[in-house]
């Protein structure tokens, strides 16, 4: 195991990493920018490094100096947490070449599945259900019409290098299908210096489901059962929960397996996800691979028990996984609110600021994972995420009563959240009998109450 | 900080006659002290965050004692040569050369002053005020992190 | 920080000629101390926020309504006579009868001015204070909690 | 199901009871001392009465005022929570007579079991095992030193009556049995108006061992597997586990079922706890009847999944147990830690005051129990605990590991805590290695660096 590690990430990851290493002996050294030198995380590692100012690209993004405090403080490994570098295949390179570990999969296996088409082509080869498409990129127009011809319409435009919503479009008809491929390629252009996009049919009514896979160094791959992560607004999870309340048994099996045999094939080690699409009929469509943990990461280890930042951290030493399939044993339900400072009635505008009261929830069932405190000031620089409630009852109904009443007791003076949205979700009959897909928020939100409506093109960067 | 509240806390002693005003609030973790002299001008305004109030900060490391130092040193025609980068500190261009620069040296803007080393590159670091040397604050050889002061240098 | 709230204060302080002021409001996290020197002008007004600005203390009910009318309130030569059960309130001895005591009485310490009634045990109240009844504060059946105001006697 | 009901106590038991209500859609009517008006659970209450003082004679002890407070918020029921009025025979039948559900078994069963030569009667007709001693009271010292010679000293002379440490002495010799019973006597008479006493062997290097039940009206009486509370002073449990680390299998079924035999044979119905005393040898002793709530059922609950306060409502409302015995499994270890605000140092000297930063640790297996938030004033007028943490792993290793991260991560300023001391007891090898008995905690205290000693006689209330 390793003696000391880097946690090259900020917020509540960063905590979650730092517990985890804890409770592992591991030593831990935590990196910050200026704009969080009052994070509570740096009062439980056991050294702190200024790497650079608030903006993530001088700090949190910035390789070289990531690696150079990870040299200065002569650690064995770097866990990358989620966002920032945690798919950075670059950055996986340069930690090996450094002989410094990256807690993740091999940078070859980031690259491939980060490239949308390249992990496409890989589902199908792993017999992997796909959405109907065009095999791989399409580059002209005729092409693209003629495959949307075939697949039919609705159909999605996707940039291959994309993630997130971004170089997206839907289009309905030939023409909006012809102008969203220019918009895609110009916005993927810009935004991944790669203009290749593939189609796909759009899936409408669907619901996100996700299986957490698991591998080490050896090859051996486990699945931790799934999440479903349905309740989105533009990409962006709100509330997730395990099990998922619409797969049977049949299905559930076999798209456990099929993430697994995609994980196998493409030479998987350390903590992911496979995402895929469940449509009205029960068919799934894999989307993509997010090769990392997740945010949601803790509605498994709660139907589990498998502490998952402690397993990523033993894979990535070379350890050989502890944990055969059928030790996995999915008990309960878990549910997490993201709780985010922004306001819903100002189309989720970021709150950021001093937080003069933050009393988090307790008692049973009840899990909090933030970085927050009374008196913590929550720096404009980065994401909103201030903190995750997380519950686990023995039924899902009673996962439900609890998260009520876990978010009622909540008190976040200061900035606005998302905790009123949530606890209105929840009281859904549409959530509480499970019929929601991920459409249902925005549907929610322009149904409720007048709220000043986002920009039309609506797509953020989704880092879940 | 905010200076708006500041600026209508004054307004409301100006009103209000008031000589001395007082303010804590733990709540924005905040300490406003005003004082008015009898002459009617403010003797000894200060204006101070307290020590993370209720917040269970870390104990400030680089970038925290930083600030703290820079705010008298400054008041005395001081300043601080910071470091742009995390890496390790080195006085010299090279083990066998002298350094850059010794206490009671004069330096401009763009005199190198050290190099800092990030990832086996040597970076020179320039100085970016003018002034002499008063105090080298970092040894050989010692890591660096991001803002951390590396010289004290008296500009006036 | 709540600036209305100082600016009233100050406000308030020069209406009245009131050379200084302490109010201490728990719930709401609050302490406010306001001198004011012989000349009419503030000497040493202090405004604190008190460290319970943090705390997420319950609305208040009973008592600390009572704590903070209960100031002003003696401030001015007035005593609140404040239940010393838990009970139902009634004015009179039965419903049939006239009440003990009316607005414009004159009471002394001993005088009974209601009944609490607990555990259908009826506890004849005494005043505990003298002077004149200016407010009753409580319906008659009405339930009551210790401490809570029921009179407003004018003792001055 | 009941629809509102009042709850007599405060603290982090008072905030227990109202999570619980919240979730099963109950209305709680929170009753509270002037020295309790900021307490955190009252903002979760539907509704608040102040009914007396500080001083808990007047506030929480007052029988009439709680009574005449239930009449007033029109509840079905009353939570006494543990402590106060919980094993009072008297206020039970009180509320009896007043319609209003007392949530705890019958008046009659309370009575019985808070008498302890009356217990232990129980305990032997139930084929109970009982430490060897008198058969009932022993009124004169002839009979006291002929018992005494049968079953070898040392002995320890109770007080039938007694609760928690007083009226209570060890004696090792004739002389020291005949003063020592007049010292109980004289001891017990003032504490409890009744000077009777009876003698028991004192068993020396005892493990504090005790069986959770659960009974309804309907006669159903279920155990919940057991808790371990050797970490005492002075018959303070300060750390509590589940399950025990010594039982073997068979000593485990056995104890437990002669739980579930004496509570079925004193027709025990709602929440109770059977206290045992295991020797080194293995063998089991009776010791008493909890007939309440207990401070550490949270571990219980972890291990099992039960909510136990929402099962005490079910049961009390008079429906069935949901559980039967075989849906009862204990899963992995919990161990929990009394946070109390004394200062270790200064004899456990209690530190009221302001909490000027309350941040507790969050993360993966931690459940937190507390009414205290940053700004928080502790009041002198009641006990120092100020909150328990709890944590839940697969194995007690594990479960050592998560509680000395959570308490380095504890932050609480402004009252010195016994957190410090937890965390050495963590560390030390008699703990982990779980070869600890009652008197390890003394032991290890006196050991320490020079500590102010506590007086001899050092007998303190028991409120477990």
């Amino acid at each position: 195991m390793f003696r000391r590690i880097l946690v090259a990430n900020r917020g509540e990851i960063a905590q979650r990493i730092i517990r985890a290493c804890r409770e592992l002996s591991i030593e831990t050294v935590a990196v910050y920018s200026q704009a969080d030198a009052d994070s509570l995380h740096l009062r439980m590692a056991d050294e702190t490094i200024c790497i650079g100012p608030a903006a993530s690209g001088a700090s949190y993004l910035n390789i070289p100096s990531i690696i150079s405090a990870a040299e200065i403080a002569d650690v064995e490994a770097i866990h990358p947490g989620y966002g920032f570098l945690a798919e950075n295949a670059h950055f996986a390179e340069v930690c090996r070449s450094c002989k410094i570990e990256f807690i993740g999969p091999d940078s070859k296996t980031i690259e491939d599945l980060g490239n949308k088409a390249r992990a496409r082509e890989m589902a199908m080869a792993a017999k992997v259900p796909v959405v109907p498409g065009s095999d791989g990129p399409v580059r002209d127009e005729a092409t693209a019409a003629k495959v949307a011809q075939e697949i039919g319409y609705p159909v999605m435009i996707k940039a291959s290098s994309g993630g997130g919503g971004r170089g997206m479009r839907v289009a309905s008809n030939e023409p909006s299908l012809l102008h969203g491929m220019r918009a895609a390629q110009a916005e993927a252009k810009a935004a991944f210096g790669d203009d290749t996009v593939y189609l796909e049919k759009f899936v409408e009514k669907g619901r996100h489901v996700e299986i957490q896979i698991l591998g080490d160094r050896q090859g051996n791959v486990i699945h931790l059962g799934e999440r479903d992560c349905s309740v989105q607004r533009r990409h962006q999870k709100l509330i997730e929960e395990s099990p998922s309340p619409i797969l049977s048994p049949k299905q559930r099996k076999e798209m456990c397996a099929a993430a697994v045999r995609l994980a196998k094939s493409s030479g998987y080690h350390n903590a992911g996800t496979v995402e895929f699409l469940v449509d009205g009929d029960g068919n799934f469509y894999f989307i993509e691979v997010n090769a990392r943990i997740q945010v949601e990461h803790t509605v498994t280890e709660l139907v589990t028990g498998v502490d998952l930042i402690q397993e990523q951290l033993r894979v990535a030493s070379g350890e050989t996984l502890r944990y055969r399939q059928k030790d996995i044993q999915v008990r309960g339900h878990a549910i997490e609110c993201r709780i985010n400072a922004e306001d819903p009635a100002m189309d989720f505008q970021p709150q950021p600021g001093l937080i003069t009261s933050f009393v988090p929830p307790g008692g049973p069932a009840v899990r909090i994972d933030s970085h927050c405190y009374s008196g913590y000031r929550i720096p404009p620089n980065y994401d909103s995420m201030i903190g995750k409630l997380i519950v686990h009852r023995p039924t899902r109904e009673e996962a439900i009563r609890t998260m009520m009443r876990a978010l009622d007791e909540f008190v976040i003076e200061g900035p606005k959240t998302t905790i009123p949205l949530q606890r209105e979700v929840l009281e859904q009959g549409e959530f509480q009998k499970a019929e929601h897909d991920t459409k249902f928020l925005e549907r929610f939100l322009s149904a409720a109450a007048p709220r000043p409506s986002g920009p039309a093109s609506g797509v953020a960067e989704n880092r879940t | 900080m905010d200076l708006k509240l500041i600026r209508n806390l004054v307004r409301i002693m100006e009103r209000g006659e008031v000589d001395e005003l007082e303010i804590e609030d733990d709540k924005a973790g905040l300490r406003v002290h005003l004082r008015r002299g009898p002459s009617g001008s403010y003797a000894q305004p200060s204006v101070m965050m307290m020590p993370g109030a209720t917040a269970p900060g870390p104990a400030p490391s680089g970038s925290g004692e930083g600030t703290s130092t820079e705010a008298p040193a400054r008041a005395a025609g001081m300043e601080e040569v910071t470091s742009p980068m995390i890496g390790t500190f080195y006085a010299s261009p090279s083990p066998d050369t002298d350094p850059f620069t010794a206490v009671g040296d004069r330096i401009g803007d763009e005199s190198v002053v050290c190099i800092i080393e990030a990832m086996k590159v040597m970076n020179e670091i320039k100085a970016e005020c003018s002034g002499e040397i008063v105090e080298i604050l970092v040894e050989n050889g010692e890591p660096v992190e991001y803002g951390q002061p590396l010289f004290l240098v008296k500009t006036r």
